[in-house]
């Protein structure tokens, strides 16, 4: 059925991942497991999401220990990228990057770890504009394989991607439209202010597009700053913001978006980020990768890196 | 960018904050990046348009911004201060295509003749030098709402045509951005430290309507890569006022944006 | 532009629909007003969406005032239809009905006022699947002429309707999917828990379609049983689901959702349901027309049905 | 329908919402009405499956029922009870369009040869009578994942060709319902008060599979207006238990299902 269709090539077909979503266990069980553990289950080659924005709710802790496991010819997703993206890049775990913008944050300037791998050609990179990324997550989640939208015409963007873009004519309006495939990534990694052991997730604050992300994925790693109870859960279901059944790990990282924010937990590290800027600023690649063998390779654990940002975890 | 080089006593970025902000109408729905157009609108709203309301594309709905704690992102938190809603980015932007923007603000590192924008690649985007950080929600704005461009008055930012077309403006001109399928929005106006532009209703280029106070269309000119439309009649605007550039400093006392 | 395509009757063209939102005062300004001034703002022959589901945060005084109101050759749509249903086709306000269910709820049986308006003809009446309604509404929500589908295929459910539906092969997947038209009401009539007069409504329990339907319609009538602060709003804006800017009216309504129910303030009136009931098994249309007589004309004002309820209102 | 005309000692309510619990599996996702399927998959719940999660077309995802208080509609706060979460109706109907659900569970008027069922129109759709309350999401579960259909086993349901395709089964048998782009899903079984039947996996006509205790292949057919395929094996049900019994009355102590 998909002989002769094959140019979104992050979309597969329906069939197949339905397939695929048969085949989990989404019943109500228990999935807590360790950091490594749940990392442990992502292989190489696989199409990583990742959840919040820029540095908010970003999973730290997830990506950190994804970097540490070495993870090779990925292809990561994120709508706008900050730090986790030059440690994904410079720890050498990406093929393709898909993004629609890419710095540590405007106080900081451009990524000298993405400019070094965008210019000299060692990563497949796609921009892709905000709200497209977040409807082909959408599409994604609906099961559908295309939300049309009025975007991203007009512009060198589609041109400049690997995956070539269809447009249509409305039959209905006669508006042109253009054809976001959808996005189904195999694993999508969200950090949350709390969520039950069989992973029944909510979130406070800003919800950026994880729950279409959750949906859309394979498989859902969740780190959660605290594991709550079912019961907590059920009191208050209309807060739930991702259901268990999407879930396939639940790991409990107090400040697993460190040293990104957590609404209602932590602000970012300002500070430390900063200091991670001296070092690509001074020196680039090779600065970030010095930063990542002192932040994320030598610690022991992630309290070992917590302990660095100068956060002493309650007990 | 330091003082404006007229030697007056408002930097570059407080003469464009100030220039924002009175585009801004009062009710209107403007979507926001948190540099200038931040600063802007929330001028403002201290000045004539108390009833305006800003978006932001991390999903913020009506914030409201205090004094000295100028969020860093459009996705932060602190963005979303007392806000009236926080929706998802993906709706936020939603808005844009459903029509509830009035303006949308955008920057960038390019602009051409036919206010075309680029933050994504000089160069050739098969081998830029450098790669920019890209769109985030800057092709979202200019494909779907009316939108005014921000942009320092520089030589190599004014180009005839842009390296890359990031967010669209007119695209080649004429009806070409319609015939492309965007059939809504358009840059109403380029606004930088020595002029404002719209652009010309049949051509679609480039044209000066306001010298900033002190600028001559020679400085305008010296300071662009190609001739912009030139109408007989140019306004000029006023300066910025005591009030306008007090407000300012209030809002950003540590100088984050007010370089 | 639209010319040859006209084959979604109730989908405006983009650029007019976008007219008419550029047309409206978004501002943050005080929208408060009486029931009857806000449903005043209704034409005869608009097309009014109805919030909430089956009995469950129906906006029951809005539809109440728009009977009273007498309104004319409306195109009504709701995803699910109980009682209100029943009073608009006996009222004589509707021209076309738009649903994919109707009854007062499967403990009562077949609408015998429903029965005699389709079956003779006296109605244009269209059933969708549930979820295709939602996708409509949601397609309007967010500024596309369509979402794509993979259902009511192979059902005698399109050619049964007025609006001739496309279908297209998806150009990235081969498959074939169902084009719903986006569905962009006039007005929609929305009954929330709480919202301030600025029209920020935050609601709790199920959310039903309410907020893609308020952003697809060109005005919303909002009811609710509190006004609050623009402050307790801003104090928890993640529980906002319905923004100012898309509300045009804000009514106090306490029991606005009476008879059905409100979740967090009161469930179903079921006995009175059960009363209603009995007028239409005894006598159909006439039957109806005696309750509405005796609880929608006769009564002063809503508090005057309240009464008839057995509900006082708190001082 | 008063008690089963077998004279045993349980309703035609109480056999279906057993059969149906009984194809429950541990663990399983799956989507149900109010009525028997819920009556169903609840006494699933106390007995073999305490993992299955429930879901309504109303947005809710895996709530606890309680004892006597059973709700009279798929959207009603009832229904939400001590749910894991609550969606609203468009994504919770998306999630069988994903393919998260395992067993949609429908009714409805009329059922035909290829298990297509009708809840809309007795008669023509253009003068029906009567005009049935219609879909719900009856045509969004068939259409998407593999379905169990409940329906009492009258000459009168089971026809040769519904008047009306709501809920399509296998459309015209063959491979027809794949032609019409549905390509997930299918009428895994029907379940009756007399039989079980799947479809024949060629020509997708109904099939008979299992008699319930007491009832002849006659009894079967004699209620029928069509022919189904019967093979030479035919499997007997297990006749309810006491303990299944007994469950299901204290779930629903007042009878408003169990009829």
């Amino acid at each position: 059925m998909t002989t002769g269709f094959q140019s979104a090539p992050d979309t597969p077909h329906y069939v197949d991942l339905r397939a695929r979503l048969a085949k989990r266990d989404r019943g109500l069980r228990d999935k807590v497991m360790s950091l490594s553990e749940a990392i442990g289950t992502i292989a190489d080659g696989d199409h990583v999401a990742i959840g919040g924005n820029t540095f908010s709710r970003t999973p730290f802790a997830a990506i950190w220990e994804l970097v540490r496991q070495q993870k090779k010819r990925l292809t990561v997703s994120r709508s706008i990228t900050s730090t986790e993206g030059d440690f994904l890049l410079a720890g050498g775990c990406v093929d393709k990057y898909m993004t629609s913008w890419f710095s540590q944050g405007i106080l900081w300037g451009l990524s000298r770890v993405m400019r070094d791998f965008v210019e000299n050609g060692k990563v497949t990179y796609e921009e892709w504009s905000h709200m497209s990324l977040g409807m082909m997550y959408r599409a994604g989640a609906l099961g559908i394989p295309f939300l049309p939208t009025r975007v991203m015409m007009g512009s060198g963007m589609p041109e400049a991607l690997v995956t070539s873009l269809e447009t249509m004519t409305c039959p209905y309006s006669g508006d042109k439209l253009l054809l976001l495939p959808a996005l189904n990534p195999n694993v999508a990694l969200i950090h949350v202010q709390r969520a039950d052991k069989y992973g029944n997730a909510q979130y406070d604050g800003l919800p950026f597009m994880d729950a279409d992300m959750a949906m859309a994925a394979d498989r859902v790693i969740l780190t959660t700053e605290k594991i709550i109870s079912n019961d907590d859960i059920r009191n208050a279901p209309d807060h739930t913001k991702i259901p268990f059944m999407a879930v396939d790990a639940v790991v409990e990282v107090p400040y697993g978006a460190a040293p990104h924010e957590c609404a209602g937990f932590y602000e970012p590290f300002y500070k430390h980020m900063d200091e991670y800027a001296d070092f690509t600023r001074k020196n680039g690649v090779p600065g970030a990768l010095d930063y990542m063998q002192e932040h994320i390779f030598e610690p022991r654990d992630w309290t070992g890196f917590l302990k660095k940002l100068g956060v002493g975890l309650p007990n | 960018m330091g003082k404006h080089q007229m030697n007056q006593t408002y930097t570059t970025s407080e003469l464009l904050s100030v220039m924002c902000s009175r585009v801004m109408p009062d009710g209107a729905i403007i979507f926001a990046g948190v540099g200038v157009p931040l600063l802007g609108a929330t001028l403002a709203q201290r000045l004539h348009a108390p009833k305006l309301t800003i978006l932001f594309e991390g999903g913020i709905i009506g914030p409201f911004i205090q004094p000295g704690r100028l969020p860093s992102s459009t996705n932060e938190m602190r963005t979303a201060e007392k806000a009236n809603m926080l929706l998802n980015p993906t709706d936020v932007l939603a808005l844009l295509q459903r029509g509830y923007v009035d303006i949308g603000f955008i920057g960038g590192a390019q602009i051409d003749q036919y206010a075309n924008v680029n933050s994504s690649y000089i160069g050739s985007y098969r081998q830029p030098a450098p790669r920019l950080p890209g769109s985030g929600g800057g092709n979202d704005i200019s494909s779907l709402v009316e939108t005014i461009v921000i942009m320092p008055h520089e030589k190599k930012r004014f180009v005839e045509n842009v390296d890359f077309i990031t967010s669209p403006g007119y695209v080649a001109g004429g009806n070409s951005r319609k015939d492309a399928g965007l059939i809504s929005g358009g840059v109403l106006k380029v606004i930088t430290n020595l002029c404002v532009f719209d652009c010309d209703a049949v051509t679609r280029r480039l044209c000066v309507r306001a010298l900033h106070p002190g600028v001559t269309i020679d400085a305008v000119l010296d300071n662009m890569g190609f001739r912009p439309e030139i109408p007989d009649d140019l306004e000029t605007s006023e300066p910025p006022t005591g009030e306008e550039l007090e407000i300012l400093r209030e809002l950003d006392p540590t100088r984050i944006y007010l370089k």
